[in-house]
């Protein structure tokens, strides 16, 4: 595969580590449901046949975290963004 | 040389290569394949069947060879399974045939022919299971010895692989007809092309017909395309590369075979090459691949694919076989009996399968030859073909006596590269054939791969889509005058087995797959065209099936009476032909297996005669022997001795080292480590604890206050490339807001412990005299800016691994050799020593540290004993999850120190707790020792285990057992600290 | 020399002997080297302070952008690597004052390995472990990759259409790097010069 | 009736053209409803309806495969068998299915090749030691074989190894000499046969397409072959686990990665037993056909694709010459791609699930093979019982809520690295 990096142009995804599922969001570490939302966010997973947005770190180049949108049904890569910049919108929101 | 043609032929008669088969001396010419060279030698029987040991020839000229596999070279360099029809000859080879014993001509197995009846497919799942305890001791040691095929080196490979990368706009695969048209017109549009073939000559069939292009022959068009595309400075062509896989995102895996054609490669050349192409787009023009008729003894020696016999004829110059029959079911077929005829050899008969009045029209071109429209029912002969057996349409029988069969089922696109991305071909009824369907991105097929198979077609779909695809890449270009070709046709009628047959029909040669094997399968219930293959094992032999893919599939939908689309096909996989794993793996083999990281004072150590150790990556010093000290023993004891009575120099530039900058970098820190920071001030150092956030223990290290907003942290060996991403995705995903910077330094600063109750006497005399070491002004985890004595900068830790008072000074990087070496020089009469890798577990076991075999990614920060540490104040990294019951239930097994009783018993990582007089047994499993060492402080044996409730149970005695070597012992269970509980030394 | 962890590293010809070398090699030494990061929303501050002290605009793509003695190569968004001549001032302070709290400094002098590349067949060599495309049309003089070598994290950039490149790699796997290096140029040839000082 | 496979059987057959033989297995339509179904013709499913009409007496029980049986991961591994584990939860587990392995062809009558020749772990420095160490002792303590080799028995054992130029020098290993193969494709269709005998309808081409539930749980599930009823379902479909959990809601701690394996051109004997590489991720067994078959390590991404990327084959290649230098001329004839239930933890799920009477066997990452009888027993077990069984009890599904994991490798809920 080759992952279009934002920053760097496409390159080989040895030069990348996989994290996995980019939708999955931190709770809040005070809830009175904590634990659940939690395990929720740490185990469970969609594990889509299909679209998966999902956490590559460019370790081999620019050490940016990316969102790769990747079909796991054949490995088409649509695109990639910067994580920061999909994690601060989530903050804007 | 006595089936040589006198003239013509790709061959170059000036160079004469000599090579053995099987011993014995022949010779042939540069441009031979081993297979032309045999035939030029008259030599027919070449190998034996996988199963039947079976007499087996020559059936084709390409790398679909199911049957010509020897074993070529020989000792360390011997290689297996070779085909002949590819090895390119050349003077010295040396090739063995295989699969037999004694010898080629007398194989004893070739009594399991006998035996066939009983040899059918999967006749092992039924039988062999009695009784049990003979399979692994008798029936299996049988099989595995008949099984095989041939040997492989037993030796070190001696030649050396490489891997490489090359990008282009357009890929072509293969360098036939239409891909040399396809690269041209890619070519002379500006875009960069890569033109790829398996063969050591480009041109592919043009070299093999005797078809003309523009009234000049085939293959002189091809030398005028190569020389064209050779004068372009973007065009790059490879021959003898096999384009072997096709992967995501248009990465094509191809083999280089740089050097096989010679004994042995030039100095410092590789053998083979791996290629990584990265194509924008790619055309497909690998051709097409004949297919043998289903008849009687279909795999005798001299039975010949009929392109073949075209190939050996006109490419090579030989005479496959005086006196021929030609059986087909196709047009194509009859063009073989007309370049035999040409080439000076006889043709008995053409047996056609089709309707008489097709086989009449066609023979009126043949006046001299005998057709006949039928079908050859057997051929006969012991070691070679000697006639065959033909009834015709109108039921008329004839024995015709022959040396050769030139066989033609049709041809089959040779599209396996278009389905390695999962996309299956789809059936072709019209022309019996499987065709591309849905193809990879980037990837369009050219010629006879997509089903065009004659000359004229191959060169415009060629032209075509060399353009389009640099079209497709932002080159323009246009199509070029289409050539004219000699006229044929590839009308077919479908033969897939003959109607009558006498003797075995082979279906897959290598594997011994019959039409009776298909049948059974189906019979028995195996009709997924997947159980068929691997219940009878066809397509399964190092031809994958080239030659008998498609007549398998047919015929098990004729067994179906169900169309052939409908059975549907297997898939085919990478690598189209078997790869060599050296030339996968490259440069990365033997001590370059994966590189190695060297600490800065590994060229001091290597000069003390330290003995180093893998860590990881890195290599670092185990122990520094002394002259007379032969074991590890002596020197760890006496380094640890040192360390605690004088002073030791150990090399901890391992150790991750991240730099953290930035407003927020307090904040940034607090959430990552469990443990209060926020009280740190400038200039002193603490340990911290890094939990994942599911909340087990994940690292452990220091984080030294450098400035207000600065912080230097240290990670353990293990697992600093982990919480340095770590750290990035928290940092990127979780708290984009921080205001913070870091970067890893570990390989600026090259740091080292001074560790002793001299250490502060050896450092003063290495820094500069105005720095002050006392504890009032550098107190225990203090941290600071220093210089040395030249005024060199340096940064000073006071922190210990070992509990005595002790340092850690880092300097640039490139300047860690010369202070290892001030260091050392300065500290002689202090008694300084160097300690390395296992004086510093012994003084960290002594003193109760936990290291990666307690860190193992299964404990808790309770289970280590750092519960308390964890702050409630702050929400950081595995609070929550690591909050959970289970993890923190005081019945984990949980660190513990542990002593022998017996003073003399040694202990050993792995032994397993068990309470005094239980039972060995699992029920009584406590835990595990992680770490042990000899003590020459206590003078014996200590360790840290995990075990159940174990800080409840300080003095208990318990049994460390190891029946995995069959050892024991009584050990009290005690502290983690062994030496100086209170850190009085450390505060010294 | 010393100071480096080279244990191969001698000059000399290396691999094939006949005929001119395939790959000029020569290792650059007395650079002071420097990470810098900006600041949260201070990256363009950070170049302006750049541009005003060094003459030299820290880059937003990858590529080397090179200032009276000062280079900056681009390293990441918002991170650089700035290259300069050694000198007996910390490199670190001076880019501090420079940057202020526009970005963060961290120096990496002795850190690194710094290598020149040239010669005829210096990108077949390179081709042997760097997976990005180094032809004329899509790496030129001036452009920086932050990539890896046989596995190896590096910086390569070409200074000279030639072409010739600068190869910066970690001082501890540098070892690594060179033993694949000298396979790699072996049937080429290869010329390995007598370490010399850095200049821009 | 299907005929006893026997050398008479086969004797007599081969005397008159093998006309004799029933099918393997029939090819029935789907009934109505069945008192159970397992969902997944692998040879965990496949297992399960076997144990459940011959241990718990079931007579009505379908098994329902979208394509054609064995055609997943029980037809696409490295076919190795071994019980060698650390945990508690697991040896008990594993060593039941190596008993059940040691006694299948007799009780399946079908040939599966089971072949102990041993499972070797090498070992390349001293904290690798001590946790082979720590794990031989764990499988003693349960009465499970093993034994440390040093060195010099590894290299009379593997004189092919390199013993003098390797980056990570061998020290020894860890051998479990129950260990072995056992011939894949043969696992599926001896099970396919042992249970269509006992009355299992086996049903191909029959993909769920929907879980139909009432307030008493499930009632069947729709497939591509109408609607079938039951309230007993087992979900044994690994690889697609989530996919069809999530016809009934259900979310998992399991994620879907790929896992190449090798297999290169037939040889004469060279590789004696199982070996696997201690520096790297790689497994090497040879075929009795002479086939050298291999592993590694997952490519390392989500995916469903059955197939791979270049990197890791390179990768495999590099840990397999290193290991033995002298493949280095041996060719890589085929390899082909799995799609592995990775669970959280890196061990696999047998339980029930949130929904009543449906049941979850899930989760085995890249070991799912070698547990493939155990498997089929005590998911049986739980089906019929409703009841984990004894040694399966550790492989809750709420254990990732709970903390009690097991974690053999100690990754943490990164499913790719274990």
């Amino acid at each position: 595969m080759r992952i279009p990096c934002p920053h760097c142009g496409p390159r080989t995804h040895e030069e990348f580590t996989y994290y996995g599922d980019a939708t999955v969001r931190r709770p809040s570490a005070t809830g009175p449901d904590a634990e659940a939302a939690f395990y929720d966010y740490v185990y469970t997973r969609d594990n889509p046949c299909g679209l998966h947005r999902e956490l590559w770190f460019h370790q081999g180049g620019c050490h940016e975290w990316l969102v790769v949108e990747r079909d796991t049904r054949n490995h088409d890569i649509k695109g990639a963004v910067p994580a920061r910049s999909v994690f601060s919108a989530d903050d804007a929101t | 040389m006595s089936s040589r043609i006198a003239q013509g032929g790709a061959i170059n008669r000036q160079q004469v290569c000599r090579f053995t088969f099987d011993g014995a001396g022949y010779s042939g010419y540069a441009g031979d394949s081993l297979a032309s060279a045999l035939l030029a030698n008259d030599i027919r029987l070449v190998g034996r069947s996988f199963k039947y040991h079976r007499p087996r020839g020559i059936l084709s000229a390409g790398s679909e060879e199911p049957n010509a596999l020897v074993e070529l070279r020989s000792g360390a360099r011997r290689e297996p399974n070779t085909r002949a029809t590819d090895i390119e000859l050349y003077d010295g080879l040396e090739a063995t045939s295989q699969n037999r014993w004694p010898s080629l001509k007398f194989d004893v197995q070739a009594i399991n022919g006998l035996f066939s009846p009983l040899f059918v497919a999967g006749f092992y799942y039924k039988t062999f299971m009695w009784p049990a305890s003979f399979w692994e001791k008798v029936y299996e040691p049988l099989i595995r010895r008949a099984a095989g095929l041939g040997r492989a080196a037993l030796e070190a490979d001696p030649d050396h692989y490489e891997k490489s990368w090359a990008h282009c706009d357009v890929l072509v695969i293969g360098a036939g007809p239409a891909g040399l048209a396809a690269a041209l017109t890619a070519a002379r549009t500006g875009a960069r092309v890569i033109l790829a073939d398996e063969n050591f000559v480009l041109g592919g069939r043009c070299l093999a017909e005797r078809r003309t292009i523009d009234g000049q022959p085939a293959a002189d068009w091809a030398a005028q395309a190569i020389a064209e595309l050779r004068s372009m400075p973007d065009v790059r062509l490879f021959p003898r590369t096999t384009v072997f896989g096709v992967f995501d995102d248009g990465v094509y895996g191809a083999v280089e075979r740089v050097n096989d054609h010679l004994p042995v490669p030039p100095e410092f050349q590789p053998r083979q090459r791996v290629w990584r192409f990265i194509a924008k787009q790619a055309v497909l023009a690998s051709g097409a691949i004949e297919r043998p008729l289903v008849f009687g003894n279909n795999d005798l020696p001299g039975v010949m694919l009929a392109g073949a016999v075209r190939t050996y004829l006109n490419r090579y110059a030989v005479l496959p076989g005086r006196r021929a029959v030609v059986f087909t079911d196709n047009d194509d077929g009859w063009t073989t009996a007309a370049d035999l005829v040409a080439a000076g050899g006889q043709v008995a008969a053409i047996v056609d399968s089709r309707e008489p009045v097709i086989v009449s029209e066609l023979a009126r071109r043949f006046p001299d030859i005998q057709a006949i429209a039928g079908e050859v029912n057997g051929a006969r002969g012991g070691r070679h073909v000697e006639s065959v057996e033909v009834t015709s349409r109108t039921g008329t029988s004839h024995r015709i006596d022959c040396n050769l069969v030139a066989m033609s089922g049709g041809w089959s696109p040779t599209l396996h590269l278009t389905s390695h991305k999962g996309n299956r071909p789809r059936w072709d009824e019209e022309r019996s054939i499987f065709v591309p369907d849905m193809l990879p991105t980037g990837m369009r097929v050219a010629g006879a791969a997509n089903g065009d198979m004659t000359l004229g077609e191959a060169l415009v779909t060629g032209f075509r889509q060399g353009l389009t695809a640099a079209a497709s890449c932002g080159f323009s270009g246009s199509m070029p005058a289409l050539p004219r070709v000699t006229e044929e046709s590839a009308r077919r009628v479908p033969l897939w087995r003959v109607r009558q047959a006498l003797g075995k029909c082979f279906v897959d040669f290598q594997n011994d797959v019959t039409t009776d094997d298909v049948e059974l399968a189906e019979h028995e219930g195996y009709r997924s065209i997947e159980h068929l293959k691997r219940y009878t094992t066809l397509g399964m032999a190092t031809d994958q099936g080239k030659t008998s893919g498609v007549t398998g599939i047919a015929l098990l939908a004729q067994r179906r009476s169900i169309p052939v689309a409908a059975t549907g096909t297997t898939t085919f996989r990478p690598p189209y032909t078997p790869v060599a794993m050296g030339a996968l793996a490259g440069h990365h083999r033997g001590m370059d297996f994966r590189p190695t990281r060297y600490a800065p004072s590994h060229r001091w150590a290597s000069e003390l005669g330290a003995s180093f150790t893998e860590s990881g990556p890195w290599l670092r010093a185990q122990w520094f022997p002394r002259a007379g000290e032969t074991d590890w023993f002596e020197p760890t004891c006496r380094e640890v001795k040192a360390v605690r009575s004088t002073v030791g120099l150990c090399d901890v530039s391992t150790l991750g080292k991240i730099d953290v900058q930035g407003p927020d970098a307090l904040k940034f820190i607090e959430r990552l480590y469990a443990n209060n920071f926020a009280t740190l001030a400038v200039g002193r150092t603490r340990y911290g604890i890094m939990l994942r956030e599911d909340g087990f223990m994940f690292d452990d290290g220091t984080a030294a206050r450098l400035a207000e907003n600065r912080y230097l942290i240290t990670t353990t060996t293990a697992h600093a490339v982990q919480v340095y991403q770590h750290m990035h995705l928290c940092h990127q995903t979780l708290w984009p807001e921080l205001d913070v910077q870091f970067v890893s330094v570990t390989d600026q600063w090259a740091q080292f412990a001074v560790a002793g109750p001299r250490s502060r006497a050896l450092l003063q005399r290495v820094l500069d005299p105005r720095c002050d070491l006392s504890n009032e002004a550098f107190p225990f985890m203090a941290c600071g800016e220093v210089a040395l004595r030249n005024g060199e900068p340096a940064r000073l830790f006071r922190i210990s691994f070992s509990g005595e008072l002790a340092y850690e000074i880092a300097v640039p990087g490139h300047r860690g050799d010369a202070l290892i070496r001030t260091l050392h020089d300065a500290g002689q009469d202090l008694g300084v020593v160097p300690y390395g890798l296992e004086a510093l577990n012994v003084l960290r076991v002594e003193k109760g540290h936990v290291v990666g075999s307690e860190l193992n990614g299964q404990t808790t920060a309770h289970d280590l004993g750092f519960g308390r540490m964890l702050s409630t104040q702050k929400d950081f990294i595995g609070s929550v999850l690591g909050r959970r019951a289970n993890l923190i239930d005081p019945a984990r097994p949980r660190l513990v120190g542990i002593k022998t009783v017996d003073r003399n018993a040694k202990l050993a990582g792995g032994m397993h707790f068990i309470p005094q007089h239980a039972q060995r047994s699992i029920e009584h499993d406590q835990g595990h020792v992680t770490s042990v060492c000899y003590s020459p402080i206590l003078e014996q044996w200590i360790g840290l285990g995990l075990l159940t409730n174990g800080p409840d149970r300080h003095g208990e005695k318990v049994m460390v057992v190891d029946p995995l070597r069959g050892a024991e012992t009584l050990v009290e269970i005690c502290s983690p600290v062994f030496i100086d509980p209170e850190g009085a030394r450390l505060r010294g | 020399m010393a100071d480096a962890l080279h244990f191969t590293y001698s000059p000399g010809r290396l691999g094939r002997r006949e005929g001119a070398p395939g790959l000029v090699l020569q290792e650059l030494t007395q650079f002071a080297l420097a990470s810098v990061i900006a600041r949260k929303g201070q990256a363009a501050q950070a170049v302006g302070a750049a541009q005003r002290a060094f003459g030299a605009s820290p880059p937003t793509t990858p590529t080397i952008a090179a200032g009276s003695d000062i280079a900056f190569v681009w390293s990441g968004p918002g991170h650089w690597l700035a290259l300069g001549p050694q000198s007996t001032e910390s490199f670190e302070a001076r880019l501090g004052t420079v940057f202020g709290t526009h970005a963060s400094v961290f120096d990496q002098s002795g850190s690194r390995v710094l290598l020149e590349l040239r010669g005829p067949r210096v990108r077949d060599v390179l081709a042997k472990g760097v997976s990005i495309d180094l032809h004329p049309r899509a790496f030129r003089t001036g452009d920086v990759a932050v990539t890896t070598a046989s596995h190896l994290a590096v910086h390569l950039w070409q200074v000279a259409d030639e072409p010739v490149y600068r190869l910066l790699v970690v001082r501890t796997w540098f070892d690594s790097l060179w033993r694949w290096l000298a396979a790699s140029a072996a049937e080429y040839g290869c010329e390995v010069m007598a370490p010399t000082p850095y200049t821009l | 009736m299907a005929n006893r496979y026997s050398i008479f059987s086969l004797l007599k057959e081969s005397l008159r053209g093998h006309r004799g033989w029933a099918p393997a297995w029939r090819d029935p339509e789907p009934k109505p409803a069945y008192d159970f179904i397992v969902v997944g013709g692998g040879g965990h499913g496949l297992a399960t309806a076997y144990y459940l009409a011959k241990n718990h007496n079931a007579r009505n029980v379908a098994v329902l495969e979208k394509g054609y049986i064995g055609g997943g991961n029980v037809g696409r591994n490295t076919t190795i068998v071994r019980s060698n584990y650390l945990m508690p939860g697991n040896i008990p587990f594993y060593e039941l299915s190596m008993k059940l392995w040691e006694g299948l062809e007799q009780d399946l009558n079908y040939n599966a090749m089971i072949s102990q020749r041993g499972v070797l772990n090498l070992f390349h420095n001293d904290s690798q030691r001590d946790a082979c160490v720590r794990r031989g002792n764990a499988m003693h303590l349960h009465g499970v074989d093993g034994e440390l080799l040093n060195r010099e028995q590894v290299r009379k054992l593997l004189p092919m190894a390199d013993f003098d130029n390797a980056r990570f020098p061998i020290m020894g290993g860890l051998m479990q000499r129950r260990g072995g193969t056992v011939r894949h494709d043969a696992v599926a269709w001896g099970f396919a046969r042992a249970a269509d005998s006992l009355g299992v309808d086996i049903i191909q081409n029959c993909e769920v397409t929907g879980i139909r539930q009432d307030d008493n749980g499930v009632t069947g599930v729709e497939t591509t072959r109408g609607f079938i009823g039951s309230r007993r379902i087992g979900m044994a479909c690994a690889g697609n686990t989530s996919r069809v959990a999530s016809l009934a809601g259900l979310r998992l701690p399991i994620e879907s990665h790929l896992l190449q394996a090798f297999v290169s051109e037939g040889l004469k004997p060279l590789v004696p037993c199982v070996v696997t590489f201690g520096a790297g991720h790689f497994y090497i067994s040879q075929s009795d056909k002479g086939g050298l078959v291999f592993g590694g390590n997952l490519d390392g991404y989500n995916s469903y694709a059955q197939r791979g990327n270049l990197p890791l084959v390179e990768e495999v290649c590099e840990e397999g010459v290193a290991l033995f230098p002298c493949l280095s001329r041996v060719r890589m004839l085929r390899s082909w791609g799995g799609i592995m239930d990775m669970s959280m933890d890196g061990s696999p799920i047998i339980d029930r699930t949130a929904v009543d009477g449906l049941y979850l066997n899930a989760g085995w990452c890249y070991g799912g093979f070698k547990a493939t009888p155990a498997s089929g027993w005590c998911f049986a077990h739980l089906l019929a019982t409703d009841q984990p069984h004894e040694v399966a009890r550790a492989y809750r599904l709420d254990r990732f809520a709970t903390g009690r994991l097991i974690d053999e490798n100690g990754s943490g809920a990164h499913p790719n690295r274990h």
